[in-house]
């Protein structure tokens, strides 16, 4: 079976880098195909590379705590292009403040996220997840 | 635009002005005469440069918050909160990440999305949206010397607002904050842009009015080695110098081995003070600063506050000027105003508990510093070889070169290449030193450092050691050791 | 009864038993072989010698709470809490105050009126009235070593009923238990009944269950001197080892200087060591115990906190094999289990954050060392001495001598003389040295230490330094410094 | 005027004997005559000392957190000894754990004692309402 293709990326005016890069070591190790943006990544970037890309699935993180204002209208935007059948995942410091996860959760799935995951989730989980979700090896 | 490490002179200051104050509606609210006459008005227990040059002559540590949220009323409700329950000494005014990047429309959007939510949806205070008239209420609402915090490549317009409201102390420069804070701004550019700040409160300055700077030393918070931060910390010392600044403060991020950690702080100061001395800068007065730890957090609230803690510890022993303090909620997003008090709270507690300790001059302790200090020297003096003798000039070549190459920068203006990783005893050396223009001794010492600890966890001196230790402090170990 | 240190013999420990265990009707759950048999099934996990044995060896510093409430299920669910969430290396069995003086109908009452009020009245678990099976359900409940911690000055039954009840490890001693513990109590007396239980302790031993057996070493826990608690603890290890002890925990509590603590806590274990060998011990192992600071704490919790991490930090920076457990809570109440677990976690943050730095040894930690050295020396030579070559007898009359003496104590068989206070750094001196059995020298060093301070605060040696340093930590602060 | 009278002490089990010697140094320098029983103090201790001493007020110290079983009963001891006029304070950290303290006060207010102290109660507070409740000085 061949190996997904992930993009990725932190999204908006959010410069953390460090978990970026660490996210797309670990990706890479697990077989995946990696398209990593960068930091402050926006809607259209994600969306041109997944098409270029032909991606299974795209990796927003936002940590700085503007991801409510920063994906809003992504996952229409994703449908409009063509994109229907790309998984959208969210992980990091969602939203300004420590605020019951569970809220979190809910207020990106409505936002069209298959997946949001809480601060500080390891690679490991990330992994797992893909692996189950997009039927990977 | 050209960049030399030169003044820039008054008439092509005027023109860039021009310019600047219209990026925005509010920058019309900037009056520079109308602002001196203001400052001079300022009790001098809010001029953040003379309360910091009284704590170096005493000796003491003062402890600082981080605090921005959208809107003014709010923004005064926490800064009061700071100084009356959390016992700060000093104030900050955190800029929200939108005008960081000169996104005023999304900021605007920011402040009106909080606004009909009810809680702040912006990570920091959008001064540059809410203007002169609202800092300088927000200025008059406190009682402590306040300083504006960010992380702004082009700071032009926000700088400009924030003085004229008021505040007495403006973090950044044009490496520190373009390096960890940007992907694509170059640093000719920053550079320039920051020349421009420095020769505001040089302008400041020449009008009688103290405005504290301070480059803001951690870079990009994760095991950045002190050389790297000295460096920078040096070279923009010497840019505002040259453009008039009277009052900076130089800082370290504390990466948690306390002789090193206590070494970094003394050096920084000795080594700022000689290239000042050493370019022909004799008035400057240089104070230290060290953040407490800048990485990852435990998400455990105690667990945070075992960190906050041995920060505070390590200022104390150190001896630094201040220390900016973290708080319980890190690992988890921005702090409510009783999680930033509780994080002072605990600060205070320990840099008054430890006032009256220093760390002995130890072998050590001058180990460590003798590493530092030969470090810094090779580093600064390729740096001025690089542009054959203009600072500014040496430093773009250096980036490019990865003569300073900061770790895990997101600007691609950073090489990348060097890795850090935590020695046998938690201090952080490079298991990689890239480009770094260090003698084959320097090489040797950190290779041999790394083998050490190769050696005693029974691996290979190898990339998952760096992973391992970007991790650790936020497992509870300083060290990332294989489990 | 006449007091010497003298194995007791075994047909007066048995005529002793059988009065010890009509003390109360759970007495009679108490059979010796069968307990031994009940012992040898424990899992070494359990076993606290083992633990301890372990941690010294690896150089570990492991971690501690108090905990003790009225009822069984309530214990059984404070313990686990405070391994799973608070993640403790090391559990306790904290014992209420009427238990302590024998005051078993007491304990029943509060026993009682917590069933009807639903929260513990008491102050800690009160183990005689609940009896040897309840305590076994506890222990089983359980899966790490636990130790019963208390302060009472006759724990023979408590002793017994403890031990037969599978905790292994039990801490205090005739004179720690005593003379911050009691008003009324003879010393010869309670080092007598004492004798009873490291016998007790012994026969254990003999039938091959390692019993872990402990001084409490912060004494009164306010301005105590490193020279005072250690000669206690020396006495009283020697004491142990007489009776048949093997393994044995000297602690200390946290002064706030960091050198002097390092120091008291490296030389605590080198005089153990030195004097168990000297009386002809060889095969006792040793380990240590720091107390996080036991005095006065201040009430904001996030200030506790910052004591709780300094402590922490000084433990694992000193080498401690463990580290007693403060709480966010300690100024107002016996903690929540939450809030004891919070401390725990604050404290494991930083003994593993630091478990690869060690103090090194600098002439200020060397002179630390020498003049902890030198002051006990001559107090344990000096107490010999008095005892005509019997270190119990010398004790008794060393303490009514006030040769040994213990600030601030209750017991009116303590002399009450000396008067410690703080020096200009923080380190706990002598401002009275009573009848200590001093050199000139030595008496000139701690002259000297405080008149250094009275110039600093222009202000007169006074008894006014003394209750400054008494509110001082709890106030924010180390040295307690005019207002 | 003459100076009052005091007794003071720590009642029960209860041997914290710390802050007891400082509020004894502080009270007598606050011109007070002083009558310092130590630590585990028991109910009829106070009451022979006050009635020998002809106190004015009797202080009760409790650190330990048995206050409530302790001091059960005293108002009326002291009343049957003819103390009626005695008045009675106690401070210290009077119940188990951290409790609110209004819910504190009333309870020993109840058990007839005219002022109840918060932890760490200073001993200028002490004096200073010690002054005002007894008319002294
Ligand atoms: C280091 C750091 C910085 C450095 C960043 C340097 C750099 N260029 O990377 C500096 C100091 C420059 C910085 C700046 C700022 N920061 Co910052 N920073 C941190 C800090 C301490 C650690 C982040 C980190 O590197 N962690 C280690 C990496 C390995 O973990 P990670 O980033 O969480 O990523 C992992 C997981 O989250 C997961 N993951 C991430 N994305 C995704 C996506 C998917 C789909 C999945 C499955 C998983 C996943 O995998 C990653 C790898 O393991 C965090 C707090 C914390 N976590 O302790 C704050 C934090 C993220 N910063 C914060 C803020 C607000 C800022 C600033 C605005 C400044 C300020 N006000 O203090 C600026 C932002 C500037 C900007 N424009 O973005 C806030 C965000 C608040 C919120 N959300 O409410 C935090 C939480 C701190 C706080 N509590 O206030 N910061
Ligand atoms: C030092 C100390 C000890 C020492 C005492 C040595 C000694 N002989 O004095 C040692 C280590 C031996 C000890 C033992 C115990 N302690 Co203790 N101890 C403390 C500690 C840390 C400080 C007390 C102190 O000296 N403070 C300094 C002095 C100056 O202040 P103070 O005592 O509060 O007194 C002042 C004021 O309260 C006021 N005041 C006092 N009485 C009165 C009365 C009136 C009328 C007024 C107006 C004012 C007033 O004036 C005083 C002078 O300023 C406190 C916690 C804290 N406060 O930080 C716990 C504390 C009092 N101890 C406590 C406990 C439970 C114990 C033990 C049972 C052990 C255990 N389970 O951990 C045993 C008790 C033994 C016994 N039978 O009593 C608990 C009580 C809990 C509760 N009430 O819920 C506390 C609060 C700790 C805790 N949070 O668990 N302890």
């Amino acid at each position: 079976m061949k190996s997904k293709t992930l993009v990725m990326g932190v999204i908006g005016a959010d410069i953390h880098s460090v978990g970026n890069k660490i996210l797309e070591y670990a990706l890479k190790q697990a077989g995946f195909n990696v398209v990593n943006l960068g930091v402050m990544v926006s809607q259209e970037e994600y969306i041109k590379a997944a098409i270029e890309t032909d991606a299974d699935a795209i990796l927003v993180s936002s940590l700085y705590g503007h991801a409510e204002i920063d994906c809003r209208g992504l996952r229409e935007k994703c449908d409009e292009a063509g994109l229907e059948k790309v998984s959208l995942y969210i992980g990091g410091n969602l939203v300004v403040g420590k605020q019951p996860f569970k809220e979190v959760e809910e207020k990106f799935k409505k936002m069209g996220f298959c997946r949001v995951c809480p601060p500080g989730t390891p690679p490991e989980v990330a992994i797992r997840d893909l692996k189950k979700d997009l039927g990977a090896e | 635009m050209e960049l030399h490490n030169r003044k820039l002179d008054d008439k092509m200051f005027e023109n860039i002005r021009k310019e600047v104050l219209k990026q925005w509606p509010t920058g019309s609210e900037v009056n520079f005469d109308e602002a001196i006459e203001y400052h001079k008005k300022l009790p001098k227990k809010k001029i953040f440069a003379a309360r910091m040059e009284k704590a170096k002559k005493s000796g003491e540590t003062l402890i600082q918050p981080r605090a921005g949220v959208a809107l003014v009323d709010e923004q005064i409700e926490l800064l009061r909160f700071l100084e009356e329950e959390g016992e700060a000494d000093l104030l900050p005014l955190t800029i929200d990440s939108y005008t960081r990047h000169n996104r005023y429309e999304e900021a605007q959007k920011g402040i009106e999305e909080s606004l009909a939510s009810g809680r702040s949806m912006l990570n920091g205070f959008p001064a540059v949206n809410h203007g002169v008239l609202n800092c300088r209420r927000i200025n008059e609402s406190v009682h402590l010397p306040t300083q504006v915090r960010h992380g702004t490549p082009d700071a032009r317009l926000l700088a400009e607002i924030t003085l004229a409201g008021g505040f007495t102390a403006f973090e950044g420069g044009g490496i520190s904050y373009n390096i960890p804070y940007a992907k694509n701004a170059p640093l000719e550019k920053t550079i320039y842009d920051w020349q421009y700040v420095d020769r505001l409160v040089g302008m400041y300055e020449e009008a009688g009015v103290h405005i504290n700077r301070e480059p803001f030393g951690p870079l990009t918070g994760t095991l950045v080695p002190p050389c790297i931060s000295h460096s920078v910390a040096i070279i923009e010392s010497l840019l505002a110098a040259e453009q008039g600044v009277k009052s900076i403060t130089v800082g370290y991020g504390q990466c948690g081995n306390l002789a090193q950690d206590v070494a970094a702080i003394k050096t920084l100061e000795i080594l700022t003070e000689e290239y000042l001395k050493k370019f022909g800068y004799h008035d400057v007065v240089v104070t230290t600063v060290l953040h407490q730890w800048m990485g990852g957090f435990p998400q455990d609230e105690a667990k945070a506050f075992g960190v906050i803690s041995w920060g505070a510890a390590t200022a104390a022993l150190a001896g630094a000027t201040k220390v900016i303090v973290k708080t319980p909620h890190e690992a988890m997003g921005v702090p409510t105003k009783e999680a930033n008090a509780q994080g002072l709270k605990a600060t205070k507690q320990l840099v008054a508990m430890l006032a009256d300790q220093k760390m002995p001059l130890t072998n050590e302790l001058k180990t460590e510093m003798e590493i530092i200090m030969a470090e810094t020297r090779s580093i600064i003096n390729r740096v001025y070889e690089l542009g054959e003798g203009d600072i500014a000039i040496g430093t773009v070549r250096a980036f490019e070169a990865g003569v300073i190459d900061v770790p895990f920068a997101p600007s691609r203006y950073n090489l990348g290449k060097i890795l850090p990783a935590r020695d046998n005893n938690g201090a952080v050396r490079l298991l990689e030193c890239g480009n770094l223009p260090f003698s084959k001794d320097i090489i040797d010492f950190h290779k041999q450092k790394m083998e050490e600890r190769a050696r005693f966890e029974k691996r290979k001196v190898s990339l998952q050691m760096v992973i391992d230790d970007i991790y650790a402090v936020g497992k509870g170990r300083l060290v990332g050791r294989p489990r």
